[in-house]
């Protein structure tokens, strides 16, 4: 695909299992994922969906190369970045930005916001007009201004993932990784994040990786969907042929366990479709 | 209700009542020569174990009484308390540059820096510290020098400990990553992100590093192993006490209430300032 | 799975020690004032000196004199005291049986104390009864033990002269003992009046230590109680029937017992290592005791002997924390 | 529906020590039997409900006011000990998550038959031999295995059929299901609901569901309440809530669920007039409410 902003070939993560770590030396290596190949399109949202251990967050976490790829590589807007320093990285950070699942523990308790959202920019060499950039990065998000003076345990949920927003758009990177950023709300205030980063992505042209475990998110959100299970990719392709004729097993079984907000006496009943082993 | 209420005002409480009674003792240690009644080490065996001023035999001018030989009781105590804040803020300030450093490297960078660190570590908690304070004392001689280094060289590790346990738990915060996110450096996170969420329990911490400072203190002094034998302080007092203690009990009264308050004090104004500085609690 | 834990404890047991060894042996090296010249009365010729000097090995390198040494420790030779002029080991392990029964019973009291506690403030979480709890934590937390034994020592010695204050046994007493566990064996032996003295002496020592650990105890233990009560599976077991108690005690203790070990292993060496100034205070005929004497009169074997004797009991007692730890977690006893 | 109700709760209000009412005079019926689903957001009370029932509220919350009768009887009338044999016996819970809701250390085996042999007498080997039949029922391969094992190994659905068998081993009237599924990935939730359900209609056993999912609820229940801030703002049989949602905050939380059917009428965020005219409601409660024993 010639417009791919990221590019991943062959990618295998393995972190160290510390469970089995014997008395001495290293605990031996688990693969999370084993062998990833796709592309993340420009200016479009890809969905990454998946079930507990099926490694989507490793997988987000080495796209932002917060962890070193084992083999396979990663290529941002031409550029191999899998193996590169935090050093060679520094230069590459403002457009490789990440949003977190839980925005509790992902702003610092004893900064307040407007530190919080200024410190990415002062660190890339955006610090003139420090005060306008970070105001504006807040009323981006529909945050009031004021809100700068505050410390997270003043915000609500809601309004702590705007935050979230705000401190990871503010550089105008090109690439965003959101790391299941709604799974922690209420429906109500899901709808709000989910539409917020939706408009922000198309006026931006932003690049975004959207993992999560919700399909019915992904469906409304994205233009195409990885399917994952244990560190494989089960099925990718664009959303509405996914949803419209899925391929593989697994994700039929996906589709089929979501619980629809209507009555339908039979789906308890219906037949669990076979696992794709 | 009553609860919501104890919790919000009893910090406030504690951390007046704690800073008024430190404050109040070091007036009294800097003011020592001008509000001292007495002259500290006049021996005067006419005036021997007098009793405080509201006894029968008590002599105008000695409030507190006297010891065994003569010696104002009062103004011991505050010349005592001078000796007592010059190691309380030496050492400890010493022992928790050194340990914090040491635990803030260990906790937040892992890997061999915390390896070794915490070996020696190991090997320091093995020893007896009382004991090894005595030991260096003895070895580095008498004098306020060697009770501040025997102090800040063994009480380290405290900080060492706490600071390396919390630098670990900070480390794993998803806002580190957002600060390497952000392009920081290991450094730059290491003193932005983790030390000011360390730095309550430090405050904490180095006060109560100095109540355990002066009661080191006061257990070398006690021993005959800390200023010079008659030096004016605390555990000296309590260890002549300690002897005459069937015939004159106000000799160790006096230095032990001293002590305890303080020493009580200097860890409630920690957990108090703690608590205050809390982003969350506020 | 567990032996594996056992041997990579044993080895940075060994490691310890040996640190421990080094440090106290460079400390002692260091020291102005020469033990020789101590020993012998003023007069003595340089021919003396120089010979007591050869007998003590005070005359090779410091290096030399740390293996020389440390192969005697490996032998059980902790070398001869200066002062005493008796072998160390013995000499220590005369007086060790004294501070271990301390050590012990004061760590008895401080459970007796704490864990009681503990439960009672979980059960009575927000009241004014854990409330009380917590006063009283904090103030035994904050003091150390050598300021509650002279508190004790006006209470009970002075004030109210319950107990004895000094020594550890009455000295007009015939005693009929083998070893130097005289608790034990008097418990032993059945002699009550012999327990009664001993106990008489020992009770203010032991509280003094003991205050300061069942504080912790009881503000640990409480503290992990209150949140395993929050958990689903205390509630469960109320929902099953069961009473608050009965819940506290059946489902909350061990688990919460877990965390706590381990902190109380620590504060426990911290206890034995505070038995060297209690001592002290009360005149107890214990290895602590022994301790200061030898720093003052510069007594170096007996130094090293006691600080490794000191440093073995503190990673006794961490492996023994450790492996009690094994075997309450079911996590650990099966893969 | 002529039988008395398993579970009556009328107005029940209960306040957090700052006053602050966290449960806004909520009443509800619920017939034998029958699958009565609480939802709402987080706030809601909805848990609160199911805990003030089976006596396990936080000690700072305060039941200040209303009634609460299991099959008949009067729950507050009760002396702690009675209420708790009577909750004991009637009752039975299945915990959100299924990590924490088992005693690490402690074996599965006497986690599940302990209230059967300590509360209700049964001798060891009745409790035991009804402990496998259920062990079967929630498809549970090897129960003589699993009743040997420590929580830890045992996977997190695994644990929840063993909590879900351990409710119903007694025959209780009523369940109260706290989130069950919430934990779980979809696929395994799909499990589980399916499992609550058999057993439940074999059983006939009442439930309190409480959930933060329409999803789940349209799946489960027969009735619902939606609750916001404490208070039942609507209550209906749930084919008549999703068919014609009354009140305006059912019809917002409805619009904003996500539908993968149909995704541009879904994930509507929820109108500030809405919540504009919640916190009228809510105030207008407030405003009309006084405590009984103030």
């Amino acid at each position: 695909m010639p417009d791919a902003l990221i590019t991943v070939r062959g990618l295998k993560v393995a972190l160290p299992d510390m469970t089995r770590k014997p008395l001495f030396g290293r605990a031996p290596m688990a693969e999370i994922l084993k062998g990833l190949d796709f592309e993340l399109p420009k200016n479009s949202i890809t969905g990454i969906v998946g079930e507990s251990g099926s490694g989507k967050s490793t997988l987000g976490r080495a796209l932002v190369r917060l962890i070193e790829p084992s083999a396979g590589s990663v290529t941002f807007d031409g550029r191999d970045i899998t193996h590169l320093s935090d050093a060679e990285l520094k230069p590459l950070r403002r457009d490789l930005q990440m949003i977190f699942q839980d925005p509790m523990s992902s702003l610092n308790p004893r900064r307040t916001i407007g530190s919080i959202i200024a410190a990415p920019l002062k660190q890339n060499g955006m610090g003139d007009n420090l005060r306008e950039r970070v105001a504006e990065a807040l009323r981006r998000v529909g945050l009031p201004v004021n809100f700068a003076m505050r410390y997270r345990h003043e915000l609500s949920g809601g309004q702590r993932q705007r935050v979230g927003i705000a401190r990871a758009l503010a550089l105008s990177p090109k690439f965003v990784l959101a790391d299941e950023i709604v799974s922690g709300l209420d429906v109500s205030t899901q709808a709000q994040v989910l539409t917020l980063l939706e408009r922000l992505a198309g006026e931006m042209g932003l690049t975004v990786a959207f993992i999560s475990h919700d399909l019915s998110v992904i469906r409304r959100l994205c233009r195409q969907v990885i399917v994952m299970r244990q560190g494989e990719i089960v099925e990718a392709g664009p959303t509405d042929e996914l949803f419209g004729d899925p391929k593989q097993a697994y994700t039929r079984e996906l589709i089929a366990a979501i619980p629809l907000p209507e009555i339908d006496p039979d789906w308890l009943r219906a037949k669990p479709l076979a696992a794709a082993n | 209700m009553d609860d919501v209420r104890l919790r919000s005002r009893a910090p406030n409480a504690r951390l007046w009542l704690a800073g008024g009674w430190l404050s109040l003792l070091l007036a009294a240690a800097i003011l020592a020569p001008l509000i001292a009644p007495q002259d500290p080490l006049a021996q005067d065996l006419m005036f021997e174990r007098l009793p405080p001023f509201w006894m029968q035999g008590s002599e105008p001018g000695f409030w507190l009484g006297t010891d065994s030989l003569g010696r104002d009781l009062l103004s011991r105590l505050i010349f005592g308390a001078r000796i007592a804040f010059i190691v309380a803020f030496a050492a400890a300030t010493a022992a928790c540059l050194a340990g914090s450093t040491l635990g803030l490297v260990a906790g937040y960078f892992g890997g061999w820096a915390d390896r070794i660190i915490s070996r020696i570590v190991d090997v320091w908690m093995a020893f007896p510290p009382v004991l090894f304070a005595i030991l260096l004392v003895a070895v580095l001689g008498t004098g306020l020098h060697s009770v501040i280094i025997a102090i800040a060289v063994i009480d380290w590790t405290r900080f060492c400990r706490v600071v390396r346990a919390e630098a670990m738990v900070q480390s794993r915060m998803d806002y580190v990553e957002n600060a390497r996110i952000a392009g920081f450096g290991r450094m730059g996170i290491m003193l932005r992100e983790v030390l000011p969420n360390v730095l309550p329990s430090i405050v904490a911490l180095l006060s109560l590093e100095m109540g355990i400072a002066v009661i080191v203190e006061a257990i070398l002094s006690f021993v005959n192993l800390s200023i010079s034998t008659d030096a004016p302080t605390w555990g000296g007092i309590i260890a002549e006490g300690r002897l005459s203690i069937h015939q004159a009990w106000w000799v160790l009264v006096f230095p032990l209430v001293t002590l305890f308050l303080t020493v009580l004090s200097f860890s409630q104004f920690g957990e108090g300032l703690k608590d205050r500085y809390d982003p969350v609690l506020r | 799975m567990i032996l594996q834990r056992l041997l990579a404890r044993l080895l940075t047991m060994l490691i310890t020690l040996f640190g421990v060894a080094v440090v106290v042996f460079v400390v002692i090296r260091v020291a102005p004032g020469d033990p020789i010249a101590m020993m012998l009365p003023p007069g003595a010729s340089d021919d003396d000196i120089l010979r007591l000097r050869t007998l003590y090995g005070l005359d090779k390198t410091l290096v030399e004199q740390f293996f020389i040494w440390l192969g005697g420790v490996a032998r059980g030779d902790f070398g001869t005291s200066i002062s005493l002029r008796q072998d160390v080991l013995s000499l220590v392990l005369n007086r060790l049986p004294a501070t271990l029964e301390l050590a012990i019973f004061a760590l008895l009291m401080a459970l007796a104390i704490g864990v009681p506690l503990a439960v009672l403030g979980a059960r009575e979480r927000g009241t004014a009864v854990e409330a009380g709890i917590d006063v009283a934590n904090g103030a035994a937390l904050s003091i150390p033990d050598f300021l509650w034994g002279l508190v004790l020592i006006l209470l009970f010695g002075v004030l109210v002269p319950v107990f004895e204050i000094s020594g550890r046994v009455s000295p007009r007493l015939e005693l009929p003992f083998a070893t130097q566990f005289y608790l034990f064996e008097s418990i032993f032996r059945l002699r009550f009046d012999l327990m009664k003295d001993l106990l008489s002496h020992m009770f203010m020592p032991a509280l003094a230590l003991a205050l300061p650990l069942a504080a912790i105890v009881s503000q640990l233990l409480k503290q992990s109680l209150k949140e395993i009560l929050d958990l689903d599976y205390a509630v469960l077991a109320r929902v099953k029937g069961f009473s608050e108690t009965q819940v506290i005690l059946r489902d909350a203790l061990k688990n919460a017992a877990l965390p706590t070990l381990t902190l109380v292993g620590v504060q426990f060496t911290f206890l034995i290592g505070g038995t060297v100034i209690v001592e002290r205070l009360f005149s107890y005929e214990g290895l602590g005791n022994m301790a200061i004497d030898a720093v003052i009169n510069r007594d170096l074997p007996l130094i090293q002997g006691i600080v490794l004797v000191f440093a073995l009991l503190f990673v006794l007692v961490n492996l023994a924390v450790d492996i009690t730890y094994a075997l309450l977690n079911p996590r650990l006893r099966h893969g | 529906m002529s039988a008395a109700p398993c579970l009556e709760i009328s107005n029940l209000s209960a306040t957090l020590p700052s006053g602050m009412r966290v449960l806004r005079s909520v009443s509800l019926k619920i017939a034998p039997g029958e699958v009565h689903a609480l939802v709402g957001e987080s706030g809601a009370g909805k848990s609160m409900i199911g805990k003030a029932v089976l006596g396990v509220l936080p000690t700072s919350v305060r039941i200040v006011e209303g009634d609460m009768l299991l099959e008949g009887t009067r729950l507050g009338a009760l002396s702690p000990k009675a209420r708790r044999a009577l909750i004991g016996a009637r009752t039975a819970l299945i915990p959100q998550d299924p990590l924490t809701a088992l005693n690490p250390s402690r074996r599965i085996g006497p986690q599940i038959t302990d209230r059967l042999i300590r509360i209700l007498g049964w001798s060891a080997s009745k409790a035991e031999s009804r402990i496998r039949r259920l062990l079967d029922e929630v498809q549970i391969r090897e129960p003589g295995r699993v009743v040997g094992c420590y929580p830890h190994e045992l996977s997190g659905g695994m644990r929840q059929r063993v909590l879900i068998a351990a409710a119903f081993a007694a025959e209780p009237r009523l369940i109260v299901a706290d989130e069950p599924t919430t934990a779980l990935d979809v696929t395994v939730q799909k499990q589980i609901l399916r499992l609550i359900a058999d057993l439940q209609r074999e059983h006939g056993t009442a439930i309190l569901f409480v959930t933060h999912d329409l999803g789940v609820v349209a799946k489960i229940s027969q009735k619902v309440s939606v609750l916001y801030a404490g208070m039942v703002v609507e209550e209906a049989d749930t084919t008549a809530l999703f068919a014609a949602p009354q009140h305006p905050y059912t019809r917002a939380l409805m619009a904003a669920t996500p539908r993968y059917t149909d995704p541009y009428a879904s994930l509507l965020p929820v109108d500030a007039a809405v919540l504009a005219g919640l916190a009228g409601e809510v105030a207008e409660a407030d405003r009309a409410w006084r405590p009984v024993h103030a």
